[in-house]
């Protein structure tokens, strides 16, 4: 195997509503030292963006935090999505938005969960008891 | 990380909601809370123009979809105009491209549902 | 004394100018959440990079970290810019851009630090043998 | 976080360099680069546009004056052009606006330069 260079960012925010723009923009920065097109650095962002959403839901009024490490090398953009919210946590999305969207054959989280499947190459999501990670990996193109 | 909602009223049960910003699962309590109070005072056809959002995710999808249940089941509609390509996209790749009424200008959207702007 | 809440962000980037961007754009999202005009969100921005530029020359091509904390509440944003480069490492800037500087009477570093204390209310620097802290702060309007 | 100049020769010892985007840490070496190329090429006037630059740090400020001590042992002149409010606002605190001719067009620089366009 060989070996390559990589360089880290790590963020860490209050795991808040307000504060997942700040995680949003920095991506954009960090996406940017990637050779992605346009599409493929607001792709990165969208991910990341719902997976901080989903820590975020979950929270509800608690205390927590969201830690996003973002791991940059030649080949791909790694980048971990991680709260401390434990994981028996139910999101906190209002019952009549979750039917109105059930009743239209869809569920948000569902959807949020979608649109990171499709927006990078590959999402694992691990929950333990002491909270949930979600890494998102995007490719360099060729 | 701003949303501002601009409402025009070109007749009593119609509104057009043009939306500037990001819709995020910080901002989309407030456009909810804003297609409610529309819904509940009787408005039965909900116009939303895109065209200045640059950004919106699944808690914007979201609503967006509970607004769509509310004025349905009112048997009025609520309409998407002149998303940008890349806020498009996210309706096709979710495929609420199929749900949504999705309209060009404002003016298409008044046409095809029959309301007078 | 009074507590006050405050709401806490931690960055995390490589001590390389390419990084200094991502520095500059989550500060923006940062500034955004406290009552700043337009101005002084740019402000804060101008002199965090700054800070981060004074790390990065003195860096050279040594690897480094800057590590960017900031505290929000409502009475300031502060906001702490360290790197761990010795204390004693002096900015790698080329010597005729020095001379040329000089020449008009300015000095570089003296511009950066300049523009730090205009833009922001108030600036520390710390220097250890371990590395340097600038801590910047503005206060929120009235 | 990307630098574009884009440069145009109006006579033999005059260029314009239109510059779009942030003059930072990462860009500067690009810019000081060009500037010492065309000076050693001997290019005498330099009108640099900043109309389209959103960010300017203390390394952009000191690429501009090299270059300008530079020009100026030439006999020449590196001047600006169009910064917007924000960008002015930077060579106005550090005192920079009275080191260098800073003027609203090419065309009032070129004009007070005493090149033609
Ligand atoms: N946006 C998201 N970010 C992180 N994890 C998510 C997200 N959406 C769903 N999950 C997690 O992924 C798993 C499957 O979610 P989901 O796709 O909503 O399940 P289902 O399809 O059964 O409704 C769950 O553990 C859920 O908590
Ligand atoms: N942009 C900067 N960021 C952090 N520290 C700086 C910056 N510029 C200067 N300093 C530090 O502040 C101190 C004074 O710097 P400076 O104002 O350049 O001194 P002088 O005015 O004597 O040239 C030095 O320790 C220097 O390393």
């Amino acid at each position: 195997m060989t070996q390559t260079l990589c360089d880290t960012v790590e963020l860490t925010i209050p795991c808040r509503p307000e504060y997942v723009g700040v995680a949003r923009l920095a991506v954009l920065g960090i996406a940017s030292r990637m050779p992605f097109s346009y599409d493929e650095v607001e792709d990165v962002r969208l991910a990341v963006g719902e997976a901080c959403t989903h820590a975020v839901e979950r929270a509800g009024s608690t205390v927590a935090q969201i830690k996003i490490v973002s791991t940059i090398d030649s080949v791909a953009l790694v980048i971990e999505v991680s709260d401390d919210v434990p994981a028996d946590a139910e999101p906190v999305i209002p019952d009549e938005d979750a039917q109105a969207l059930a009743a239209a054959g869809v569920d948000q989280q569902g959807l949020g969960a979608l649109l990171m499947e499709i927006l990078v190459d590959e999402v694992k999501i691990t929950s333990t008891a002491s909270g949930t990670s979600v890494r998102l990996t995007k490719f360099a193109p060729e | 990380m701003n949303l501002t909602i601009n409402s025009r009223t070109p007749n009593e049960t119609t509104r057009i909601l043009e939306i500037e910003g990001e819709i995020d699962v910080y901002t989309s309590p407030q456009l909810k809370q804003e297609i409610v109070k529309l819904a509940e005072g009787g408005v039965k056809h909900l116009i939303i123009n895109l065209s200045k959002v640059e950004y919106l995710d699944s808690t914007g999808l979201g609503v967006l979809i509970g607004g769509l249940k509310r004025l349905r089941e009112a048997e009025g509609n609520l309409v998407l105009v002149g998303p940008a390509l890349r806020i498009l996209r996210i309706f096709e790749i979710t495929g609420l491209d199929k749900i949504f009424d999705i309209y060009a200008t404002e003016e298409d959207a008044a046409a095809k549902e029959g309301v007078t702007l």
